[in-house]
């Protein structure tokens, strides 16, 4: 966190201060565990072991926050007897089908609520083809909400019974054997973080990349949550489980997504296989209790703010409209269809695959396949320039004359010539202000796509192909010389507009009817009253602590998610310290330091009706909204690709086995065997070490806007990998010097740092060592300073829930001095390919 | 006069973000250093110098990383200021010392003068250049650009009083916390260049820092060096006028009409 | 394990950061500031050599010696004002007068110095050319009567001015943070002031009638014998901190100062009937008095170019105070 | 000092009248009117660093139709005025002399870039998105109505705004194209 939200850090700096005991996990000592209480060193990709660790020390020792657990959690509800554990299963979890490698998960569900014959409602095999997981993130899949309990916990199926069970295995001395964490070290760090759960006490966990860029990545996340609600740690002040999100506005490209399986509001795009129409869609996907029961709401809002008049009840509201998803469309398959040549066209926006994405090959190969590419950014980024800087024209794999791909490199506007909204990693959406007008031909990307929207929009007819674009609202003030659309004119639209044609001011108002639009439902309220609330700039000095006149986070403007969970069930702060939001009897509503997330009116004794729907459903002690059954997930019964509970499975390229179950790797992984996508075999004496990446302070990912910054690049002017003296000294490897690093992709070489701020593990009784390499640099893109591609020795294997690559856990060989160059490193790699 | 500001750095909470060497560089227009992956640590520009006026230190120890924000001392007996000839040095109402870079002609004896080695000369400018303490910011009420960027607060800027006591009470803290390293530099009056207007809480020895461990203002011997000067300056007549004794002394009569002779 | 320097980022231990300096060396230039330093000297010296000729009626000396003073003045200052950074702004030099700068003073003496040994070297130079030149130059009586008169007190005058622009320099090395050359302020102005001296001697004989060079002879002999004796002193005293003047180029080049000065020097005195030997002498005690300067320079550069040189005698300094202090409570146990 | 002529304002006259030679009577004129050239912007505008999602708020100072200076915004609860050192670089991000002003095209075969105006190459790529869409249109899928082109795909950065990925979306999913991805799935 020091190393890469500096800032951010403050805070963990003063909390320290204040007194809190700051641990510190990474297979990398970075500025971080320079600055906290204790460091562990961990093998990368072995987390959950540490996690599961500490949920069986939490159940085994009783330790958890039961009152807390009861209430808020479906640790009593009973699970369908069909379900068999990894337990039982040696690795797998019931469901699992060899052939697709795809789970049924309908053995996980609910008692009484497993899904009859065929495709169940959520999750499956073309759910999971098509990321679905994605959109249940926020969202909560199917299931009933009043499922059958057992509030004594006693019941062998009931989930805190089935908890316990699984998570038997995960000993301290497990965890000294495959993380190389210590069993004192993992005392200290079991002991302080319950001491410090619990009414008077909350403890948070902080997590970025390092835990979702796996093939395992969600479940590490979920594992965390589990031990989150059992310590009671979740929707109260200080408590959570943070995600520093490594981009400006990264959180909004989720929520209002560039992402090829949802639709603003974490709403998923329809499956061609899957839905039929509106309503079937809508019946197949969700839950009808808890706040997604009103997607309908949320859907038939956003249908209306794309096509305006022309959706009318009759035509569904244009949901025929909406393109039709068949399977995996992300990034690493569109990057194959262009090796394959489906994929024509490419719009690269402010970002740098060449050298930002895994296994860059791939990505250039791909590239240089197009028939056209155009990119915006605000220097040359080798996605602009590959065709004649990718190192494949060195090895002779590429030829500049011989690459037909049509290249548009388009100025971008920067942060300061253009007005908009970034939401930031704690959801806060900050309205920017525009300071000057971009110089020459830069504009801003919403300029871009307006006007080629126009432009697009002159060249087309009125058939029922294009149909969709013609009618889409497509209509924004221009302001000033450039003609710029006016971004305060989309936010509104996203913000959406009452049947009068005012902004509204809630998602509670958004109907089904198609009377309200509402470009992104849970940003509704961002232009409430008309006003931009994202502009507010109260300054922090005039306000409490949680500064709520500061810029508006979804929803609501609330700052803490589900915080109706920092009340007891009868709507009491668990204690004066921990006070966030409480049940005022005499008022009769929810009120506190924040906006209570929860419906205002609904008292703590509210029990829902027979057939009450979405949040009527739920009842006034049920703080996960947004779950079908109000409750916070231990056991997750539909949603998820690779099952209801965090296994840990070796990454797919490791060099040790996994001695926990005999299954290995994640079997539901994705897994794109291909040539242009060689693996390291596991367990393999050719790539005996383990390598992880990571960023540092004075970089920014690829490097794209601090390589060619001088301020910048002079502070870490060449690519390095960092190792231990005693791998220096068994490879021999001079620091300052070099060394290449060798997997089944490429060869790359890096500058070496020796030190010891790099530990050897020893797991499972053999020393493994952990090379770590900064990814920030490439052949060119403008920048100062220039070198090989880290990202080049990735491999494309992806988390089977939401398709992010494993690039923080992979193996390799490292050798002294730099790497051959043409022809012979391609040499290089076919010996190590082939042994 | 303007009450004394100065710099308190804390490397006790450093991050090592480099931000201030940053920020400095924005607000001061100050070039880059040069690209060199010196594998010292995660420090790639060494040293405080003409392009570098903040500069930040790693140093890896057993278990620790030590990280700390170097910048100009702004000496209370200033060595560079007391040798610069021209008077491009001064000290300023708020008791620093800045360049002024429309004097500087760039004789550089201000460079070894330094007993902290921070002032040099830009070579391509070919004129002195250092920490100003933002002297600009500081006539408008602003606070230094480092200071200002410094996530954690490291780097803290006011009234020297006022930080001293703060760096005092910070160093019994640490110790109460059992951190007996913890130890403040530059800070005291009677030090050799009576107390530094930036000074530092430290983990280790100064030297490990980089940092001189006892500096002592080169001018403080100034008076005792003329004197010597002078001695050799009268050796030096006197041999001369022996020279000639030797074997003028005969002429020693003519010495007065000589004088007075004209041509 | 065995832990070279060079496996690992250099842990950095108590003794400095990643052996960097602690200090920066100087930056000026050779040959200008060696050269500068020599010719300042030499002409210091030879202002009072020419000044103290004239009274004792060695003309032809005081003659020579008035030249090479307002030479090495003039040539002095072309070094020096090239030595800076930003050329133009020499005359900021002038700016202000400050006694604690020795460059200041030494600037102020140098404009002084400088005028007056151009004066005197020009009432020496005008009987020398023809009248009619002369008075076409200068007007009226001015080359006939006032000049001589002037060139003269000018002459007079640099005789103050020439042991300062002798010694400054010593002043001017000394007063920096450079260990070898701030600890070696006692010895450095006699040193300075013999090799100036010697020089200056050096010259004379060089550039005068064996007749008149007794005086530049015995000053030669006794400028190096005082400049080898300074040398002797200083490197006896010096501890740690002398060591940059034994080893290394700058070792050499003093090594070679002393031989060629003394050498030089010892043979003026001796080499009255040879003009061989005379100029042998000479041209030993002026290259010993120019490897004076270079060798000064490179020493320096040397004694702030390692940390041990900064640290180590500072860190004895503040040891021996700790002990002798009554011991701070705030202090962490050693 | 104001009574003008270069001999009064001649330091070591000042020093003669006693002001100290290392302090006033050393001060230039150029000094003596120093100021924080914050004071001097046209306009200030109240930003966000575009580098991690923190959030800091940044204050854009702008004179002459230039940045003049990038800092902290003091007010923001979130950063408290302070920046990491990639905030604090935001000046040269905006206005380092390696940033593209110009439109470049290269084309199919090309060995090198050419210059091309805006407004042409705007018309190029709509003309391409038209006949690619067109080319590589699926009306079905397996018998199912699909409504799509794979023939167009994008990947956009997770710096891009609120408003933009928003029209981007919108633009992409009525052209059909579904291929459209994020740096927030990498």
């Amino acid at each position: 966190m020091a190393e890469c939200h500096p800032v951010g850090y403050q805070w963990v700096m003063e909390a320290r201060d204040r007194g809190a005991k700051v641990f510190h996990i990474d297979p990398h000592f970075t500025r971080t565990s320079a600055t906290v209480d204790r460091y562990l060193p961990i093998r990368a990709g072995t987390d959950i072991v540490l996690l599961g660790a500490l949920i069986n020390h939490v159940l085994a020792n009783e330790l958890d926050f039961r009152e807390y657990v009861l209430a808020y959690t479906n640790a009593a509800t009973i699970i369908s007897a069909r379900y068999r554990d990894t337990e039982d299963l040696d690795g797998l979890f019931s469901g699992f089908d060899p052939e697709t490698r795809r789970y049924d998960p309908a053995s996980w569900s609910y008692e009484g609520d497993e899904p009859g014959e065929g495709e169940p409602r959520e999750g499956g095999i073309r759910h999971a083809e098509a990321a679905g997981s994605d959109s249940y993130g926020a969202r909560g899949a199917g299931a009933s909400a009043q499922p059958p309990a057992d509030p004594t916990l006693r019941h062998p199926r009931c989930v805190y019974q089935i908890l316990k069970r699984h998570f038997a295995r995960y000993t301290p001395e497990r965890v000294a054997e495959l993380c190389g964490i210590s069993e004192e070290e993992f005392a200290e760090l079991a002991e302080a973080i319950t001491a410090n759960s619990g009414r008077e006490r909350t403890t948070a966990w902080v997590y970025s990349v390092g835990w979702t860029q796996h093939s395992v990545g969600v479940q590490y996340i979920r594992a965390a949550s589990i031990l989150q609600l059992l310590l009671g740690n979740m929707g109260r002040p200080g408590g959570g489980i943070m995600a520093l999100r490594g981009h400006a506005s990264i959180q909004g490209s989720t929520d209002i997504p560039t992402l090829f399986n949802l639709l603003p509001g974490y709403i998923a795009m329809p499956h061609a296989l899957r839905h039929d129409g509106l309503d079937h869609y809508l019946e197949q996907e969700g839950a009808d209790t808890g706040y997604w029961g009103n997607r309908r709401s949320y859907l038939v809002s956003l249908l209306k703010a794309w096509w305006g008049d022309a959706a009318t009840e009759d035509n569904d509201f244009c949901f025929g409209y909406l393109p039709r998803l068949t399977g995996d469309h992300s990034h690493y398959a569109t990057v194959m269809g262009q090796i394959d040549g489906t994929v024509k066209g490419y719009f690269v926006v402010g970002e740098n695959p060449a050298v930002g994405s895994a296994n860059g090959k791939a990505q250039r190969l791909g590239l240089a396949n197009l028939d056209w590419l155009v990119v915006r950014d605000l220097t040359l980024v080798e996605t602009a320039t590959f065709w004649k800087d990718a190192p494949e024209l060195e090895t002779g794999e590429l030829r500049t004359e011989d690459i037909g791909t049509e290249v548009f490199f388009m100025p971008a506007a920067s942060h300061v010539e253009k007005e908009g909204t970034f939401t930031n990693t704690q959801r806060l959406l900050q309205w920017r202000e525009k300071a000057l007008d971009p110089p020459g031909d830069c504009r801003s990307d919403l300029w871009f796509y307006y006007h080629l929207g126009k432009l697009i929009r002159q060249r087309l007819g009125g058939d029922r192909i294009d149909r969709p674009v013609m009618e889409l609202t497509w209509d924004y003030p221009e302001e000033g010389e450039h003609r710029e659309p006016s971004a305060a004119a989309v936010l509104r639209e996203i913000n959406g507009t009452g049947p009068d044609g005012r902004a509204l001011s809630s998602l509670r108002q958004l109907k089904p009817d198609g009377s309200t639009t509402c470009g992104c439902w849970i940003y509704c309220g961002v232009y409430a009253g008309e006003v931009n609330q994202a502009a507010r700039r109260r300054p922090g000095s005039e306000q409490s602590w949680i500064a709520p006149e500061w810029g508006w986070a979804w929803p609501a403007n609330r700052r803490i998610l589900y915080n109706r969970a920092s009340a007891d069930p009868d709507g009491r702060p668990w204690s004066e310290r921990k006070a966030y939001v409480w049940w005022d009897a005499d008022k009769g509503l929810w009120t506190g330091l924040d906006i209570p997330d929860f419906d205002e009116h609904m008292p703590p004794d509210y029990r829902p009706p027979e057939g009450a729907r979405a949040e009527a459903a739920l009842a006034g002690t049920d703080p996960f909204i947004m779950q079908s059954d109000g409750k916070g997930w231990l056991f997750v019964p539909s949603g998820l690709s690779d099952g209801p509970l965090p296994a840990h499975y070796e990454p797919h390229e490791s060099p040790v086995p996994n001695t926990l179950y005999g299954q290995r790797a994640n079997p539901a992984r994705r897994i794109l065997d291909r040539p242009e996508n060689p693996y390291n075999p596991p367990m393999s004496s050719r790539f005996p070490y383990v390598f992880t990446t990571y960023r540092l302070t004075e970089h920014h990912t690829a490097g794209g806007m601090s390589r060619p910054l001088p301020y910048l690049a002079e502070l870490q002017p060449a690519p390095f990998c960092e190792v231990s003296p005693r791998l220096a000294a068994e490879v021999g490897l001079v620091n300052g010097g070099w060394a290449t690093i060798v997997t089944a992709r490429t060869a790359i070489e890096l500058r070496v740092l020796v030190t010891e701020r790099v530990r050897p593990l020893r797991i499972a009784g053999k020393v493994v060592h952990q090379i770590g390499v900064p990814y920030h640099w490439g052949y060119g893109g403008g920048g100062m300073v220039t070198g090989d591609v880290p990202n080049d020795l990735m491999p494309i294997v992806l988390d089977p829930n939401v398709f992010i690559q494993e690039s923080k856990a992979g193996t390799c060989d490292i050798l002294p001095g730099r790497r051959p160059h043409g022809r012979a490193l391609l040499d290089l790699i076919e010996r190590y390919r082939h042994g | 006069m303007a009450e004394r500001m100065g710099f308190f750095t804390d490397t006790s909470v450093c991050i090592g973000c480099k931000a201030c060497e940053v920020a400095c560089k924005e607000w001061n227009d100050v070039p880059d250093d040069g690209f060199v992956f010196r594998a010292t640590s995660y420090d790639n520009t060494g040293s405080l110098g003409a392009d570098t006026w903040r500069h930040v230190a790693f140093i890896e120890q057993d278990g620790r990383w030590l990280m700390s924000s170097d910048v100009c001392k702004h000496c209370t007996q200033a060595a560079c200021l007391d040798v610069c000839p021209t008077g491009a040095l001064f000290r300023t109402e708020f008791d620093t010392v800045v360049v002024q870079p429309d004097i500087c002609n760039g004789c550089g004896y201000c460079v070894p003068a330094c007993p902290y080695g921070v002032i040099d000369r830009r070579e391509r400018d070919g004129r002195a250049w250092k920490c100003t303490m933002c002297y600009d910011r500081l006539r408008g009420g602003m606070e230094p650009a480092c200071a200002k960027a410094c996530p954690t607060d490291s780097i803290q800027f006011g009234p020297l009083d006022e930080l001293r006591e703060r760096a005092e009470a910070r160093v019994e803290r640490l110790h109460a916390d059992g951190v007996l390293e913890a130890r403040l530099y530059g800070e005291s009056p009677d030090d050799g260049v009576g107390g530094d207007g930036a000074f530092f809480l430290l983990l280790d020895e100064p030297e490990t820092y980089g940092l001189p461990p006892d500096p002592v203002v080169t001018t403080r011997d100034l008076p005792d060096m003329w004197r010597w000067a002078g001695g050799a300056a009268l050796t030096l007549a006197g041999a001369v006028a022996v020279s000639f004794l030797r074997v003028s002394f005969p002429r020693v009569p003519f010495l007065q009409a000589s004088f007075l002779r004209r041509r | 394990m065995a832990r070279r320097q060079d496996e690992m980022v250099p842990e950095a231990g108590f003794r400095s950061y990643y052996g960097q300096p602690v200090i920066k060396p100087p930056i000026w230039h050779e040959p200008h500031m060696p050269a500068y330093l020599y010719l300042g000297g030499l002409s210091g010296a030879a202002s009072v050599l020419a000044a103290t000729a004239h009274l004792s009626g060695h003309e032809r000396l005081g003659a020579a010696s008035r030249m090479a003073a307002f030479v090495g003045a003039s040539a002095g200052s072309v070094f020096l004002v090239t030595e800076l950074g930003r050329p133009e702004r020499f005359l900021n030099m002038l700016r202000l007068l400050k006694f604690t700068s020795p460059m200041s003073v030494g600037s102020w003496t140098l404009a002084a110095h400088g005028g007056l040994t151009a004066i005197a070297a020009a009432a020496a130079v005008t009987p020398l050319l023809p009248a009619p030149m002369v008075s076409r130059i200068l007007p009226g009586c001015l080359g006939g009567r006032v000049l001589p008169f002037i060139g003269d007190a000018s002459a007079m005058a640099s005789a103050v001015t020439g042991p300062i622009m002798a010694t400054y320099t010593a002043v001017l090395l000394a007063d920096t943070a450079v260990p070898a050359w701030h600890e070696a302020y006692r010895e450095l102005p006699f040193l300075f002031a013999g090799s100036a001296l010697a020089s200056a001697g050096a010259v004379g004989m060089l550039s005068t009638p064996r007749a008149e060079a007794a005086p530049a002879r015995a000053s030669a002999a006794l400028g190096a014998v005082m400049e080898t004796a300074a040398g002797i002193v200083m490197e006896s005293r010096l501890g740690l901190e002398g060591e940059p003047y034994r080893r290394g180029k700058a070792g050499l080049l003093m090594k070679a100062s002393r031989v060629l000065t003394l050498g030089g020097g010892l043979l003026a005195p001796i080499a009255g009937r040879s003009r061989a030997l005379t100029a042998l002498s000479g041209l030993a005690i002026t290259a010993g008095a120019l490897c004076t300067r270079f060798g000064l320079l490179e020493a320096g550069r040397t004694s702030a170019a390692d940390p041990r040189y900064t640290v180590v005698p500072q860190r004895e300094r503040a040891e021996a105070r700790r002990l002798t202090v009554v011991p701070d409570p705030a202090a962490p146990p050693p | 000092m104001a009574d003008g002529g270069w001999l009064s304002r001649w330091p070591v006259i000042r020093q003669l009248k006693g002001e100290d030679g290392r302090r006033e009577a050393a001060r230039s004129a150029r000094t003596d009117v120093l100021r924080p050239r914050v004071e001097e912007a046209d306009s200030v505008a109240r930003s966000v660093c575009p580098y991690c999602a923190v959030g800091c708020g940044q204050l854009v100072y702008v004179k002459d139709g230039k940045v003049s200076q990038i800092e902290g915004d003091p007010d923001s609860p979130i950063s408290r005025g302070r920046l990491c050192p990639k905030g604090s670089a935001s000046k040269q991000l905006v206005t380092h002399p390696g940033r593209q002003t110009h439109v470049l095209y290269r084309r199919p075969y090309g060995t090198h870039w050419q210059r091309l105006d805006l407004e042409t190459a705007m018309d190029m790529i709509a003309d391409r998105v038209v006949r690619t869409r067109r080319e590589t249109w699926q009306q079905t899928h397996d018998g199912k109505e699909v409504r799509r082109t794979l023939g167009i795909a994008s990947l956009g950065g997770a710096t891009l705004d609120n408003e933009e990925n928003y029209l981007m979306k919108k633009l992409y999913t009525a052209l059909g194209a579904i291929q459209v991805e994020n740096q927030a799935r990498i």
